[in-house]
């Protein structure tokens, strides 16, 4: 057998940071055979992305270093090249692709000198040539008039198209190896599919070897032939992909596979990485109840109270023209929708950015002035209450949004952030009053009462979008829209919180408006799910109903984007 | 684009009404009376009415501030009270040794502090990155004064490098003249610019595109060079574009103290002599100029930045 | 790019490219101390102007350059004028074949002769309404018939110069005679000042607004165009008459060589270049390279310049330079606002006349140079008698207490802080720095109020002050002059800002003012300064000194309080300048 | 974990640079030197003639004598007290302003940005040193009108500054949030937008400190500055006559004393931004 293309061996990089030295890759090793798919795998934090930026040797110095470790390439080791001997490397022989796309192009230059620029700085080829096979490599990744479209800016491409542009970039010196570095993430799920199909493609047909990064075991199905998966610096699991799927051996591999939800059969509640392994990484014996799959159908009907209900409502932005930036027209972003809600249940809107969801929840909530239509609220109209009636309303209606990090003020405490609610509608006597209720949710969310006091700068992601939640419910609300509130998390979290709006929804007894791009999270979570597209519900259906008999073309292209190795996953082979 | 152009223009209107409005306020309504100090000591009081009378001091304040906003709209600033010269003329001859000193200086200071904050941004976080910017920074820190004073003494009269005082017209016959003048007005423009500069910089240095130029096999240089540098131009032509009005109003401490007979003489002398129009002209002038120079931006950022459309 | 290459060859261009002094042309150096405002002769208020404007235009009458004390000769007169018995009625007579600058406003661009048309025309611009001339104080109510003129052509649209005044008319078109309403004995200086210097109607309506960019005169040097520039360049007048450089002056000029060039025709020299400079250290600088001729030494330069004993420094002796010094005919002071009413108090004036420390003053500020002053009236003018004591110059600590005592004011109590105007310059404000350290010893609390030239004139003006500081220099070589500093109708707005109004004195001002010079009106002039002087209108401060440095290669140079027509007698020595600029 | 906020967070990373330390220290000790002297406690006697005139520094007065015989180091004390309160009181004034109308300018819109943005365009569109010298001719003198005059021309810049980031805040999902829980306009934007671009006012009243110092010398030059009171500005422009007879003490430790702190604020407003501003977290 010949030696393998990459190979990194006992590889640890440290950061200098103000608190001391944090190691963020604890002496790894694995393989890249040429011409294989190499999925790396692990949650934010875990080291992957870092372990990439090694290899390319992109790390931001000097408050990285490597004391440690080997990084062989085509047998030479890549730690001991000089930063010249590098460039000859970079874009070259390995190529990388980001994650995101929108901010990954430069702005000012056009996609195609940019795609050029990588061929000029590794081969001797005029502008012209280089430029003529820029065309030809977004003509090869799937850009719809390559001629014209070399001539547009980044920002005039839709995100699917930066990130073919990404790769046209990354392929066109056709490396031997090239880095994917969560290249769906920011991608919904549809465009997802098509650019990972696309790197397949292109790793068949250049023979190249793929470093391919995420967080979603489930994208991986596809596309690897073997599998490493990262866990707090360290790499916890090497294994073929198609055996992961079925005979995983560390718990938290086991438990990444099985916290995604699947189009249909769930278990009640979501299993999680902590139902595999406690917190110092030792395995634990799941209980048999915890994976007892669910049928939402055979749950009878909780209430028949009709709490939501939305008739034709319009939300329209207008457009700005003319010498004096009047109104020309208006962009219709929610137009006439119609549905209800009843008390208790889930409705999931599922469409991809763009579609309205968004303006559609938060016109709903009156954050943003619906333009005709009408909305009622337990049997009332809310349409054009203002002030007063509004505030009130508040207090029974709320939001969760979809970024952790920008929902929550940096400058204010915990416990402030969550007494504020109570603050604004006099809820509670006193301030210690208020302060035991915000302890009291705080703990329900899953997190220590101690912590009340600190910064939102100081939780993770997934802890974050715990204390929006708190937030949420501090007010004691029915109805709650769940904006996107899942999908900036990584799968394993992902699956917590939404445990955790289940849990608080038998508790509390909240209706929920769930909001998603991902098909499969809504299927999961909501009682029915309404498809959106072009600022209408397209189809709306139980939710088992859109998984089964979807009737829209849309809805079939949705569902067939959802990646479909964790479909190989046999559940009890996991146990 | 034209439709922007036109309404950034029509903007014009209401800005105009502005600084007309401030400078009606500040010299038509709070300010003395300018007549003693025009007819100088000799003064008797039914001259000083007589001229109070020619000069319109005493029409109805509306019609006064009609005055001030006509000569800003039709840039007809008519005679200075003190010097009887005609202002256009007076502005545009003064203009010139004013921009001989500042437009060098100033393009000088801009390209040099542009380099030394790259150089700064190349070393960013290392000892010379620190050196420049104290450098820079303890530069400013002088006051303009103590400079014109010593450097005029030492380098212009114990060494004999330049000229004590002084102008002439013409290229390069003003030189010897505006040489250290400029070097002191570099010195004074390299600490604020390089902070900026170097800011907007690392700015874009932390950018996933750059990562993106470096994952190419790009050299730092080419990266900071060709991408950081293009994309850090919207900031730093907005910060280039606004002061040029300032240029024109001269350097007014250098232009005295190096006799150079610019605009800033010109203004400083009007203050000191009650001489109005001058001011409101000088001061309409450079905010026309200030509008048409961030409309000037605007249009230059669609060259820098292809995001950017005017509407 | 373009630019930074342009650059970087203009700062090679630079070093060693400081310009060396030239000796090959017959040019003097000269500074102005301000900014230059245009060359109309009936705004040139201010000395500077006056200087400028001389190089160019002429009057008909100048004072002689040599002779002290100040004498008249006539210039563009052909003599003396003729005056009648009453005093009131002058003709004068032109010198005939004075041309004009050659200039474009004339027929074939030729300058013509000067004519009689041409002194009445230039006489009735100071009165035109229009022009609002900043000289007219010295015609008003002057000529029978001006103001009259003045008044009815301020409300006509256009002003009609061929109107004839009676006080101002054409007797042929070399002789004009002139009436006055009342006896005014200063008549013939005013027609020696720069405000009665003869202009060309034709340039005036040719060149109209911009008459005072383009100076067309008779006078021995020409500016083509006036720009505001940091140099004025007047060269030589290739058609000036013939004007001859005096052969007589002042005792002693003989010896100072001021009469080498007696008899020789002028101007001596090819051109003249005037240097505005306005800061003190560039002037000094330049002047200390070899830059310029002349250096009027002010203030603190004055160190550098005398020993204590006030002798020409070693340093510049070495050089060649030479000193200059001749007192002023000026008068500062410190005015008491007389409408407040604490000033009413003389007691209180004349202690803080006694207070003041004016040895430590003319120490401070004046190296000595400084003469105090015993009443308004400077030495050198009649009615300055030098054995006038004035008893309240003294400095003497405990007659002021005792004088503030019998005030009313015992140790100061009882009196506000006085608040003392003056301007913002820094000397300035050291001044009544000094003033207020002074005044503290006797228990008097003064502050400093600094002011633009504006706001002190506008305050002045208004009488918004208490006390305020300023010096006055002589228009004219008349005693009247100053004393009208303290008569009451000239107060604010006029030139008695300090608002003294003294009945007996104001009387017999009037009697004397229209006098002819005479022993009677010169004993009249000194019981006037010295009653008022008694009276401590004002805390009397100095008679200054007028010092000058002169390079040893400028000749012809003597010091002169009324300077503007001085300029086309000097001369340059350039074998001297050649020898001596090594040693700069 | 200990308490841990996000000022005490910059404060340690400003406290962990050397030069933000050091300038912090130097600001804080001519803080303290303006305090004890606006008090009387040090230089009160600045004034008294203590030596003869223009005596050279010596081991008894550190930097010589000045005209009067008066000690340039008193007077350099006392000026610090000018020189610091023309920077507090200007902040004092033009933060109120520039943060309210920028405030209400970035969270309006609408008309009200219409307005506040035509009112600064008015404003910067004048040359800012013909602002200050028509203000302080116009008010007459002292320090009163220097404070005016740098309050009235500095708020532009902070009103612009904020109006932005305010725009930029007003966009967050976290405002949002409060409407959501029923907060009025008033408490999304003093409550929960404004805390969040204080960062903005504290940089900018750094560096407007150190602007105030040097225009104060300008304004000194022109003879707008402060009366009757020792400041820096009036004791380099007294230098400007004495330094060609060799008098250099008076301009070397006005320009010194002012060196010292305007390097000072300049690196603590460099620190400060750095240490406070969330995009540079990180880096």
């Amino acid at each position: 057998m010949t030696s393998p293309l990459l190979s990194v061996k006992n590889l640890v990089v440290e950061f200098q940071t103000g608190e001391g030295i944090t190691r963020a890759v604890n002496n790894i090793s694995f393989d890249i055979p040429a011409g294989k798919t190499i999925g790396i795998v692990g949650e934010s934090g875990s080291g992957k992305s870092v372990t990439s930026l090694a290899v390319m040797g992109l790390l931001q110095r000097p408050a990285a270093r490597i004391p440690q470790g080997e990084v062989f390439f085509n047998g030479q080791d890549l730690l001991k090249f000089d930063e010249s001997q590098m460039r000859e490397i970079r874009g070259n022989q390995i190529s990388m692709i980001f994650q995101e796309p929108m901010t990954s192009l430069n702005p000012v230059f056009k996609v195609a000198d940019q795609i050029a620029e990588t061929i000029r700085i590794h081969k001797s080829v005029s502008k012209k040539e280089a430029w003529d096979r820029a065309v030809d490599l977004m003509n090869q990744v799937g850009i719809p008039n390559p001629a014209q479209s070399a001539h547009k800016y980044p920002h005039e491409m839709s995100g699917g198209q930066k990130q073919r542009v990404m790769i046209a970039m990354a392929i066109a010196c056709e490396p031997k190896l090239l880095i994917a570095d969560e290249p769906t993430t920011a991608l919904d799920v549809t465009i997802q599919k098509q650019v990972l199909d696309l790197l397949h493609k292109l790793q068949q047909q250049y023979q190249m070897s793929m470093m391919f990064i995420t967080h979603d075991l489930g994208v991986i199905g596809d596309i690897a032939d073997d599998v490493v998966v990262m866990y707090r610096s360290n790499v916890v699991e090497k294994n073929n992909a198609d055996e992961i799927f079925t005979t995983a051996k560390h718990p938290y591999t086991k438990g990444l596979l099985a916290c995604r939800p699947k189009l249909g059969a769930n278990p009640r509640r979501l299993l999680t990485v902590s139902d595999f392994m406690d917190e110092n990484g030792v395995e634990k014996h799941i209980s048999a109840e915890r994976v007892v799959v669910f049928d939402k159908e055979q749950e009878k009907e909780k209430s028949s109270d009709i709490l939501l209900e939305v008739k034709n409502l319009v939300t329209h932005f207008p457009i700005k023209g003319g010498l004096f930036g009047r109104t020309v027209d208006h962009f219709r972003a929610v137009n006439d929708v119609s549905f209800t809600l009843k008390k208790g249940k889930t409705l999931g809107l599922v469409g991809e950015s763009g579609c309205g969801k968004t303006t559609l929840g938060r016109s709903i909530l009156r954050l943003v002035e619906p333009g005709s239509g009408s909305i009622s609220y337990g049997g009332k109209d809310i349409t054009h209450i203002y002030a007063e009636e509004l505030r009130l309303l508040r207090r029974k209606m709320q939001i969760i949004f979809q970024d952790p990090y920008s929902s929550l003020n940096p400058r204010m405490t915990i416990s402030e952030i969550l007494t504020e609610p109570l603050n604004i509608h006099g809820v509670g006597n006193s301030r210690a009053e208020r302060l035991s209720m915000a302890k009291e949710l705080f703990e329900k969310v899953g997190l220590k009462a101690s912590q009340l006091n600190r910064y939102p700068h100081e939780f993770s992601g997934g802890q974050r979008q715990r204390i929006s939640i708190a937030r949420a419910l501090m007010l004691r609300p029915e109805f709650v829209v769940c904006d996107e509130s899942v999908s900036a998390l990584d799968v394993s979290i992902q699956a917590q919180v939404l445990n955790l709006l289940l849990d608080l929804q038998e508790e509390f007894h909240l209706t929920y408006i769930f909001i998603s791009h991902d098909l499969s999270v809504v299927n999961f979570i909501a009682d029915e799910v309404g498809v959106m597209n072009g600022g209408k519900i397209i189809e709306m259906d139980k939710a088992n109903n859109i998984y089964k008999n979807p009737k829209e073309a849309y809805t079939r292209a949705l569902l067939s984007a959802i990646p479909k190795g964790i479909t190989k996953a046999n559940l009890s082979a996991l146990l | 684009m034209i439709k922007y152009v036109i309404r950034r223009l029509l903007y014009l209107i209401p800005v105009l009404l502005g600084v007309s409005f401030i400078i009606f306020v500040l010299f038509n309504l709070v300010s003395g009376d300018p007549t003693a100090v025009l007819l100088g000591k000799n003064a008797t009081a039914r001259q000083m009415a007589e001229l109070r009378e020619q000069l319109g001091l005493n029409k109805p304040l509306l019609e006064q501030y009609f005055d001030v906003v006509r000569s800003a709209f039709t840039f007809n600033f008519g005679t200075s009270w003190a010097t009887k010269q005609d202002i256009s003329q007076m502005i545009v001859q003064g203009a010139y040794p004013s921009l001989c000193l500042t437009l060098p200086a100033f393009v000088f200071a801009t390209i040099l502090s542009l380099v030394i904050s790259l150089v700064a941004a190349f070393y960013r976080g290392k000892g010379i990155d620190l050196f420049v910017r104290i450098m820079c920074i303890a530069g400013v820190s002088v006051s303009a004064l103590a400079y014109i004073l010593f450097f005029q003494y030492f380098f212009a009269y114990k060494l004999g490098w330049f000229e004590i005082s002084g102008f002439e017209y013409g290229f390069p016959d003003f030189v010897p003249y505006v040489a250290l003048p400029a070097i002191i007005f570099v010195l004074l423009s390299l600490g604020p610019d390089v902070r900026f500069f170097r800011t907007v910089i690392l700015d874009e240095i932390y950018q996933d595109y750059v990562r993106t130029a470096r994952a190419k096999g790009l050299t730092e240089i080419v990266v900071l060079l060709k991408h950081v540098l293009r994309n850090a131009l919207i900031p730093i032509i907005t910060y280039v574009v606004i002061q040029i009005p300032s240029l024109i109003l001269g350097a007014l401490l250098l232009e005295n103290f190096f006799s150079i007979p610019g605009l800033g003489g010109i203004t400083l002398n009007a203050l000191n002599s009650s001489d109005f129009p001058v001011i409101k002209a000088m001061a309409i002038l450079s905010s026309v100029l200030y509008i048409l120079l961030s409309l000037l931006t605007d249009v230059l950022y669609t060259f820098a930045d292809p995001r950017v459309k005017l509407k | 790019m373009k630019p930074l290459v342009l650059l970087v060859s203009a700062l090679l261009l630079v070093f060693g490219c400081s310009k060396e002094n030239k000796f090959d042309e017959r040019e003097i150096n000269l500074i102005s101390p301000e900014k230059i405002a245009g060359f109309d002769p009936i705004n040139a208020s201010d000395r500077y102007s006056g200087n400028e404007t001389g190089k160019v235009y002429e009057g008909l009458f100048e004072f002689h350059p040599l002779k002290r004390p100040y004498e008249l000769m006539p210039n563009l007169a052909e003599s003396m004028p003729t005056v009648s018995e009453d005093g009131l009625t002058y003709t004068v007579k032109l010198r005939r074949g004075v041309l004009f600058h050659d200039s474009p406003a004339f027929k074939d661009g030729i300058g013509r002769e000067l004519k009689a048309d041409d002194v009445i025309y230039s006489l009735k611009r100071l009165a035109d309404p229009k022009l609002n001339a900043k000289g007219w104080w010295l015609l008003d109510e002057r000529l029978v018939g001006l103001n009259e003129w003045r008044a009815k052509h301020a409300l006509l649209d256009v002003t009609n110069y061929d109107e004839v005044i009676e006080g101002l008319q054409k007797v042929d078109d070399y002789s004009i005679q002139m009436k006055l309403k009342k006896p005014f004995p200063q008549f013939l200086y005013a027609l020696a000042m720069p405000y009665t210097f003869i202009v060309a109607k034709e340039a005036v309506e040719h060149f109209g607004k911009q008459f005072l960019n383009y100076p067309v005169g008779t006078g021995a040097f020409i500016l083509p165009k006036f720009e505001q520039t940091s140099t004025i360049t007047y060269v030589r007048n290739p058609k000036f008459r013939e004007k001859f450089y005096p052969t007589e002056g002042e005792e002693g000029d003989d010896k100072l060589g001021l009469l080498a060039d007696a008899g020789k025709k002028i101007p001596l020299v090819d051109k003249i270049n005037v240097h505005i400079i306005v800061e003190s250290q560039p002037k000094w600088l330049s002047f200390m390279k070899a830059k310029e001729d002349l250096l009027e030494v002010k203030d603190v330069n004055i160190q550098q310049t005398i020993t204590p004993e006030k002798e020409l420094k070693t340093e510049h002796k070495e050089k060649g330079v030479r000193l200059i010094m001749k007192p002023m005919l000026d008068v500062t002071y410190f005015a008491f606002n007389h409408e407040e009413p604490i000033f009413k108090n003389r007691k209180l004036r004349q202690a803080m006349n006694m207070a003041f420390d004016r040895a430590g003053f003319n120490r401070l500020f004046h190296e000595n140079t400084g003469f105090e002053a015993h009443g308004p009236v400077p030495p050198g003018l009649g009615g300055n008698r030098k054995e006038f004591k004035n008893p309240f110059i003294r400095y003497d600590l405990d007659q002021a207490k005792r004088l503030l005592v019998e005030a009313g004011y015992p140790g100061g109590k009882g009196l506000p802080t006085i608040v003392v105007q003056t301007r913002s310059d820094t000397v300035a404000r050291q001044q009544v720095e000094f003033f207020e350290k002074s005044m503290e010893k006797i228990g008097i609390n003064i502050d400093v109020g600094t002011n633009t030239w504006p706001e002190l004139v506008n305050k002045v003006t208004k009488k918004q002050h208490q006390m305020y500081t300023m010096a006055w220099g002589a228009d004219y070589p008349d005693a009247e002059n100053f004393l009208g500093l303290l008569y009451c109708p000239n107060q604010s707005p006029g030139s008695n800002g300090a608002n003294y109004c003294n009945p007996d004195f104001d009387a017999l001002y009037k009697t004397a003012t229209v006098l002819q010079d005479s022993p009677e009106r010169t004993a009249m002039y000194e019981k006037l300064n010295e009653s008022v002087a008694l009276d401590a209108p004002w805390v009397l401060g100095f008679h200054r000194t007028d010092i000058y440095l002169a390079q040893a290669w400028l000749k012809n140079f003597k010091h002169m309080e009324f300077n503007h027509s001085q300029f086309q007698y000097l001369n340059v020595d350039l074998e001297v300048k050649k020898q001596l600029s090594k040693k700069f | 974990m200990k308490e841990n906020s996000l000022w005490k967070d910059a404060f340690r990373r400003l406290v962990t640079d050397k030069f933000a330390l050091g300038s912090l220290l130097i600001v804080l000790t001519y803080a303290i030197v303006a305090l004890l002297a606006a008090s009387g406690l040090i230089a009160a006697d600045w004034a008294k003639e203590v030596g003869g005139s223009n005596l050279p520094p010596s081991t008894e007065h550190w930097f010589g004598t000045d005209i009067f015989g008066r000690d340039v180091l008193a007077k350099l004390i006392r000026g610090t007290q000018i020189a610091m309160s023309v920077g507090l009181v200007t902040s004092l004034i033009a933060i109120p302003i520039g943060v309210i109308l920028g405030a209400l300018a970035g969270y309006f819109g609408g008309w009200v940005d219409d307005v506040i943005t035509w009112l600064y365009t008015t404003f910067s569109s004048i040359p800012n040193i013909m602002l200050l010298i028509s203000i302080t001719m116009i008010l007459g003198k002292g320090i009163f009108a220097v404070y005016i005059a740098l309050g009235a021309t500095s708020w532009v810049t902070l009103c612009r500054l904020i109006r932005g980031e305010v725009m930029k805040h007003k966009e967050r999902e976290y405002v949002q949030a409060a409407e959501a829980i029923g907060g009025g306009h008033f408490r999304k934007l003093f409550i929960h937008i404004l805390p969040n671009v204080t960062h903005i006012v504290i940089i900018n009243t750094s560096l407007q400190f150190q602007f105030a110092i040097k225009s104060e010398v300008i304004l000194s030059y022109l003879g707008l500055g402060v009366q009757g009171e020792p400041s820096w500005g009036t004791m380099i422009d007294d230098a400007k006559l004495e330094l060609s007879r060799g008098v250099w003490w008076q301009l070397a430790g006005a320009t010194l004393a002012m060196f010292v702190v305007v390097l000072a604020f300049n690196l603590l407003g460099d620190a400060l931004r750095d240490s406070l501003d969330p995009k540079l977290k990180g880096k």
